[in-house]
């Protein structure tokens, strides 16, 4: 009892140097959470900051923000099947803000924070605070500013406290994207005078809030061992939504798949997250326990082909190896038919969305008729491929080696450590990439505006320049009307079927499994999870 | 004592060439750190924007100058992965490291110095050959693959070993850190679940890299064992009719025990480097497997303060040793 | 080698039966790399999705991995690369660690103490975590894990060289033949070179077993040999997740053909240092 | 041989050694290293056990005290130590004869002790061993062991490491050791050898002193002529795994009967020499790994030899205490 109520007067200490071993567990006065109320997930690798916003946070950390940290609003959720509730990302639904008026002339909306709300701290949340959160998104650099400006979320003029419970966003323009991008993970609210207390002097606190939660989210991180644990506990204050179920979560940090796999099978983890499709095809087939299993929206398995550089800037040839792609070898041999395939579909798109299956399919003669009008002369080249895609991306690769032979290609494999896979793309000479990619915005302009845009953001891989879809992909991003939309739409996508700088393979799915006792599995455009819903037991 | 600082001084050359040599390498690992960390959707500023916080648009000897000189202040810098202070990530990791190399070297001790000792006595018997064939296939083993059947057999299948989910059941509360050591802190408060628990935990781990240390330890054991046994002084213990427990614990094995010892230190620090691999399968939260995360990552301060963590220990080791021997033969304590 | 030393060979081997089950073995692998990918039923690299993950059978003898490759086929040719590397990363470090000791030994000084540096730095590194870093950063190719596998072993060799060259030097048949007129380096690589030799061979084999393991330790953490190409450690890696799966064959037929390579050559050096050096049997 | 009497045993005798062989087993075939071997050692006598370096002057003593090593074996024969049989003793008997009844030394006496125990321990762990002394009763009495064998400052030398100590006082400590338990024998295998001649002489004196004392009988073995004529009753002469002559060292010197012993003499003209190098003897001890050995195995280097000589040997008792093995003695 004596080390409980040391750790209780310091734990800000034992948040910020985790290496001293002893984190305080039960933090809360109340009797310890049972079993039945704690929550064992394990994952491939946990957060490596508790601060979304901050330089170079990586992926796990979108469950932090979820779940420790408010937003004003949220998507609004809605049942994908009887495992899953996912989320319409056109409609929202109130987080801290308990409503919100467009104004009339479309060029602002304001905000009413719930009077209730409240931090950690146990400070009323106001709307001083969500301005200095917001201004930092949009302020701090890297991936949080960058996101914000996706929904045209750019300055911090833009952010307006009218008074303590009243908040305004001004539009810079209207983008379509605005609304949704505040329903993310980044633009999360802090308790900004505890952050600016604790800053030592930094405008946007960004050592203290990397290694503490300074808001007033669902859960509290009760201990934070990075690259082992990290441990989440109940707020037991929190009004932005239903209290949650579970007191508490241990996330630990399983870095081989088999493991987590075996974890969840004998029963000791509740939840496993990122099991390679081999584990996730089995565990469904042997139906002892719930799977989620969620296509990713705005998401592609591909394979990017260089159209700036030969040999590859040759339509015909790309057109060659669409043909040529050993597609339903790859789902079956590298993703166990965990996809939706994007391929076979017709000539033009059955439907304005993405991702769309393109019109082709696995047909040699084909492949080899265009091959020679392209009068591409048989060659070598290279497919780069990231070393984190673990057991997905080389059997592709080794597929697709395979299937471009006959045609006279000659391809070696690259496997770049996923380190210096970015790096690698940001050169722009590969002649052929394996990748995967997805947008937290599900609209076809969106993917389009990173992947194929000629202002050649890293992840338009092939570097593809033309004007034609520059112009379409502009236009349909703040299209005036549905029909100017899906004009747009439906021009870019033909003439990204037609020209083939991505090859799309497959729409990947998001799977997890959990035990059969766990209920209220939520899936986020983050993908991280959501420990607000969930139900054990 | 002297002759202790002498040594410590003549180490000091080893441990600048590893910083420099390790600098360097972190340095031209391929990927760009700062297009990493920028995020998916970074833009090119972001992306040199992020770059000058890291220091890595200045020249390399500027960089190196600013890496000493926080170096000499105990900075190591901070690690892009776990976004702690890699000093910080160090302590932490260490002890866990230790105590399971600690303990793979207890197993592999406990093994590898009766057979050794058996070997020589028996030089030439089955057992001899069967010693010999048992540390070879000790040695012989990728503790990669081993580790992976390990955790399949008994934690899979059999159900024998609890889950591998690190130092302790995910329910369990770590005993309050005086050493770092599960076992030992458990102990020392007498709270023998968690202490049970911990041993559990390691077990298997521990098993796995006392498989490899069991063939240098067996071999120079059996080798030293054999040199001793040859000794004209093991002659006239047999010629005074000491029982042959005496001879062999207390004459022979005594004697034996210090080219052992050298070589039980060079074990250890092989295995604390070599255990990575084991870390990586049994999820456990060493410097190893912290070292190959960052180094996949291109992440250059949690390797570098790896090293030179490792040079230390390792001349610390040797240090040891050199005490361990002074203790053990009294002519070394007169040198 | 003198018929005596023949007839010692002979006798070690009959002797001593497991390293004549070892020279077996060790042959036997010899052929597997010669001639093994003229040999084995299936083309290692070719893909067959429709029969992925086959357990063992009559026609697949080690079943096929995810993509339907026959594992057997993929094990056997294999065995040329993984054995390559090691013997190509011995080789190189025989040539330059053998003559650092020698040098290091026979002329002492200021040689012997920058090579002694030189050798301390790198034991102070942990080494597989310095092939690590030395392949990453000069990229993953076959060549750079030979010379990373090389590195780490190089203080093995300069301390075994030099430890027979003072042997040798001390000896007093170095000063024998300085006074017969013999230039230091014509002594050096003369006389003392030949003589060190059969140790050093001993030494080779040794490391082998290592340098294998090295090796695929290294492809296994997605740092060495790349994809398609058949090699046991990325073999291993790639059967690593199938394990739990139940799928055990894709990963123990690569990891047991390591085994048994490694543990092949580490009884053959027993054995040949048994022949060559009797008295030093460790 | 017939197993003849040796001359010296009567009713005193404390070890009586009859047709004792030896064989060893190595990769080159069998050895004979012993062969049928005789002689008896009396209470108080020193016997000294000359030849030169291969000859199974050492190989009789470890076969005695069962120090062979694996590859040795007795083949035959017998050897009674105060009546108590060792070729058929258990392994275990044998180590609690060895040190208690029957103690031995050797030469190069510092690396003979075991290095990093200090000489009151390990003199301490014969007596506990045998005496059945406790830990600190051991301790004492080896202070008194060591003021025995006149160790100045004994209590505090006990704590000393034989590296700390010269090597005459290293045998002295081996004496200590081997005298501890009061034996009935001791063997001194070459226990000056590498001493200085004072030194020597100082050993040999307190092994002298002591076997006076106890009653111990004493088998010297050396290659030294002289000191085995200073120190010794009576003299046995081994060439390749035979004794081919045993006499009071007196009769031995003056009139020496075998052609062994007479070309021994007169290579060290002085009876001073030493048999260290022993050139001037043409031939070489032979080949003891044949399977035909000649029954005398001095034969092929003998220029005494006669037909005779390929009849099996016997002995031959000249004079009272004196026998040779040879059928054409001088």
């Amino acid at each position: 009892m004596k080390r409980r109520s040391f750790l209780k007067a310091a734990p800000a200490i034992a948040l910020a140097a985790p290496a001293i071993g002893a984190a305080p567990r039960d933090a809360a006065a109340q009797a310890a959470p049972t079993r039945n109320e704690t929550l064992l997930l394990v994952q491939e690798y946990g957060p490596n900051s508790l601060d979304m916003q901050g330089i170079g946070s990586s992926q796990p950390v979108n469950g932090v923000a979820l779940n420790c940290y408010d937003r004003l609003v949220r998507f609004k959720r809605k049942p994908f099947d009887d495992v899953t509730t996912s989320f319409d990302i056109k409609a929202l639904e109130p987080e801290l803000a308990e409503s919100w008026q467009e104004a009339s002339d479309g060029t602002s909306v304001t905000f009413k924070i719930r009077a209730d709300a409240r931090f950690h701290s146990g400070r009323s949340v106001t709307a001083r605070d969500v301005k200095w959160s917001l201004d930092r998104a949009v302020s701090i650099g890297g991936f949080a500013t960058t996101q914000m400006a996706a929904g045209s979320l750019e300055k911090a003029e833009q952010f307006v406290a009218v008074d303590d419970k009243t908040f305004r966003v001004d539009f810079l323009r209207r983008d379509k994207l605005t609304m949704p991008n505040l329903a993310v993970t980044i633009p999360f609210v802090f308790d900004s005078e505890k952050a600016i207390a604790n800053s030592g002097g930094d405008v946007w606190a960004k050592d203290y809030l990397k290694n503490n939660i300074c808001g007033g989210g669902a859960f509290k991180v009760e201990a934070w061992r990075p690259g082992t644990e990290t441990i989440y506990s109940r707020f037991d204050d929190w009004k932005s939504g239903p209290l949650p179920k579970l007191r508490r979560i241990i996330a630990r940090d399983i870095p081989s798949p088999s493991t987590r796999r075996a974890l969840i099978e004998r029963g000791d983890a509740d939840i496993s997250y990122g099991l390679p499709p081999k584990d996730f095809k089995d565990l469904v087939d042997a139906g002892r326990l719930k799977v989620s299993a969620v296509p990713v929206p705005n998401a592609i398995w591909y394979v990017a082909l260089n159209a700036a550089l030969p040999p590859f800037n040759n339509v015909k040839l790309r057109q060659a190896v669409a043909w040529a792609m050993p597609y339903e070898h790859i789902l079956q041999g590298s993703l166990f038919g965990r996809g939706v395939p994007m391929w076979g579909g017709p000539s033009t798109p059955a439907e304005l969305k993405w991702p769309v299956p393109f019109p082709y399919s696995t047909n040699i003669e084909r492949a080899r008729a265009l091959m020679a009008e392209s009068g591409v002369a048989p060659f070598s080249t290279t497919l780069l491929y990231d070393a984190g895609s673990g057991t997905i991306g080389e059997p592709m690769a080794v597929l697709i080696k395979e299937a471009l032979a006959p045609l006279g290609i000659t391809i070696e494999l690259n496997k770049i450590p996923g380190a210096n896979f970015r790096g690698e793309l940001n050169k722009k000479t590969a002649p052929m990439v394996i990748n995967r990619f997805g947008g937290w915005l599900d609209w076809p302009d969106y993917f389009f505006f990173w992947n194929y845009h000629g202002n050649n953001s890293i992840f338009n891989i092939p570097s593809y320049q033309n004007p034609a879809m520059d112009r379409l992909i502009d236009a349909a991003r703040f299209a005036p009307d549905e029909a100017s939309y899906d004009t747009n739409v439906r021009g870019f996508l033909e003439l990204g079927m037609h020209d083939v700088p991505f090859v799309p393979i497959v729409q990947p799915y998001h799977d997890v499994a959990m035990q059969r006792t766990i209920g209220g599995y939520q899936f986020w455009p983050c993908r991280e999870p959501d420990f607000r819903y969930l139900t054990k037991g | 004592m002297r002759g202790l600082l002498l040594r410590l001084a003549g180490s000091l050359p080893a441990l600048v060439a590893v910083i420099i040599v390790t600098f360097v390498l972190t340095r031209v690992l391929p990927g760009d750190t700062a297009t990493y960390f920028a995020g998916p959707t970074a833009s090119a500023e972001s992306i040199a924007q992020i770059r000058a916080e890291l220091g890595l648009d200045r020249p390399l000897p500027e960089q190196f100058w600013s890496y000493v000189q926080a170096l000499v202040h105990g900075d190591l810098g901070m690690s892009l992965t776990t976004g702690q202070p890699v000093l910080t990530d160090i302590l932490a990791r260490l002890p866990a490291s230790a105590e399971l190399t600690l303990c793979g070297l207890l197993i592999g001790m406990a093994i590898a110095i009766p057979l050794g000792i058996i070997a020589a006595v028996r030089q030439g018997s089955l057992a001899d050959h069967a010693c010999r064939v048992i540390v070879t296939a000790g040695v012989s083993l990728p503790v990669f693959f081993t580790g992976l059947l390990l955790v399949y057999v008994f934690y899979f299948l059999l159900g024998w070993s609890p889950a591998p989910l690190g130092r302790l059941d995910a329910f369990a509360s770590p005993p309050p850190a005086v050493t770092g050591f599960y076992l030992i802190d458990a102990a020392l408060i007498g709270d023998w679940e968690t202490w049970r628990g911990a041993a559990a935990q390691l077990i298997l781990p521990a098993v796995t890299l006392g498989l490899f240390a069991l063939a240098p330890i067996a071999r120079i054991t059996r080798a030293s064992m054999l040199a001793v046994l040859g000794a004209e002084f093991i002659r006239t213990a047999r010629a005074s009719g000491l029982s042959s427990r005496t001879l062999i614990l207390t004459y022979a094995l005594r004697n034996a025990l210090l080219p052992v010892v050298t070589t039980l230190g060079m074990v250890f620090s092989f295995l604390l480097g070599a255990n990575v691999l084991v870390e990586k399968v049994f999820a456990w939260p060493g410097i190893g497997s912290y070292a190959v995360e960052a180094l996949i990552a291109s992440d250059g301060a949690p390797v570098q303060g790896f090293v030179l963590t490792m040079a230390i220990l390792y001349i610390l080791l040797n240090l040891a040793i050199d005490l361990v021997n002074r203790a053990l033969d009294p002519r070394a304590r007169h040198t | 080698m003198s018929d005596t030393a023949l007839g010692h060979a002979r006798h070690v081997v009959t002797e001593n039966p497991v390293t004549g089950f070892a020279l077996a073995l060790f042959i036997l692998f010899v052929l597997a790399a010669i001639f093994g990918p003229s040999l084995v039923p299936y083309d290692p690299l070719a893909s067959d999705t429709a029969n992925a993950l086959q357990a063992p059978s009559g026609q697949h003898w080690f079943g096929t991995d995810q993509i339907g490759r026959d594992i057997f086929s993929r094990v056997v040719v294999a065995t040329r690369l993984d054995l390559g590397i090691a013997a190509a990363s011995v080789a190189l470090v025989f040539a330059f660690g053998g003559f650092a000791g020698l040098v290091s030994g026979f002329f002492g000084g200021w040689v012997d103490q920058v090579i002694g540096r030189v050798s301390d730095t790198i034991m102070a590194f942990p080494l597989f975590v310095l092939a690590m870093a030395i392949v990453a950063a000069l990229g993953n190719t076959v060549p750079n894990i030979v010379l990373a596998t090389g590195i780490i072993n190089f203080p093995l060799y300069v301390r075994v060289a030099r430890a027979e060259t003072v042997q040798r030097r001390e000896a007093g048949f170095v000063d024998a033949a300085r006074i017969a007129g013999h230039r230091d380096m014509g002594v050096l690589l003369g006389q003392v070179a030949p003589n060190i030799m059969p140790i050093m061979v001993v030494q080779m084999s040794l490391t082998m077993g290592y340098a294998i393991l090295n090796a695929a330790g290294l492809s296994f953490i997605g740092l060495g040999v790349r994809a398609p190409t058949p090699e046991w450690g990325i073999m291993v890696a790639e059967g690593a997740s199938f394990i739990v799966s139940g799928e055990w064959w894709v990963a123990l037929f690569p990891g047991a053909m390591l085994m048994t390579a490694v543990f092949c050559f580490n009884l053959l050096g027993d054995g040949l240092r048994d022949i060559v050096d009797p008295r030093r049997r460790t | 041989m017939s197993a003849a009497t040796p001359a010296a045993a009567a009713s005193q005798s404390v070890l009586d050694v009859t047709d004792f062989s030896v064989e060893f087993r190595t990769r080159a075939g069998i050895v004979r290293a012993l062969d049928r071997v005789a002689f008896s050692v009396g209470r108080g006598e020193t016997m000294a056990l000359v030849g030169e370096s291969g000859s199974g002057k050492s190989v009789t003593a470890y076969a005695l005290l069962g120090l062979l090593d694996a590859a040795g074996r007795i083949t035959g024969g017998s050897a009674r130590l105060e009546g108590t049989e060792l070729t058929s003793a258990s392994p275990a008997a044998l180590s609690a004869i060895r040190g208690k009844r029957a103690a031995m030394i050797f030469q190069n006496p510092r690396a003979a002790l075991n290095p990093i125990r200090n000489v009151g321990k390990q003199i301490g762990d014969v007596l506990r061993r045998h005496a059945g002394l406790g830990a600190r009763a051991a301790a004492a009495e080896a202070i008194e062991m060591l003021r025995a064998v006149g160790i100045p400052d004994p209590a505090r030398r006990a704590g000393a490491y034989p590296f700390e100590l010269s090597g005459g006082m290293c045998q002295r400590v081996m004496i200590a050791i081997a005298v501890a338990t009061r034996p009935a024998l001791l063997i001194a295998d070459e226990p000056t050898t590498g001493l200085d001649v004072t030194t020597q002489a100082v050993v040999m004196d307190i092994m002298g002193r002591l076997a006076a004392e106890t009653g111990m009988a004493t088998i010297l073995i050396t290659h030294d002529l002289a000191l085995a004529a200073e120190r010794s009753g009576r003299i046995a002469v081994m060439h390749a795994g035979h004794i081919v002559e045993d006499a009071p060292t007196k009769t031995l010197l003056l009139y020496p009967r075998h052609p062994y012993t007479r070309r021994l003499l007169a290579a060290t003209p002085t009876a001073a020499g030493n048999l260290a190098d022993l050139r001037s003897i043409p031939g070489n001890l032979p080949d003891l790994r044949r399977d035909d050995l000649p029954p005398c195995r001095f034969a092929a280097r003998c220029d005494r030899r006669l037909p005779a000589c390929e009849a099996p040997m016997q002995w031959r008792e000249l004079e009272p205490h004196h026998r040779v093995a040879c059928w054409n003695p001088a």
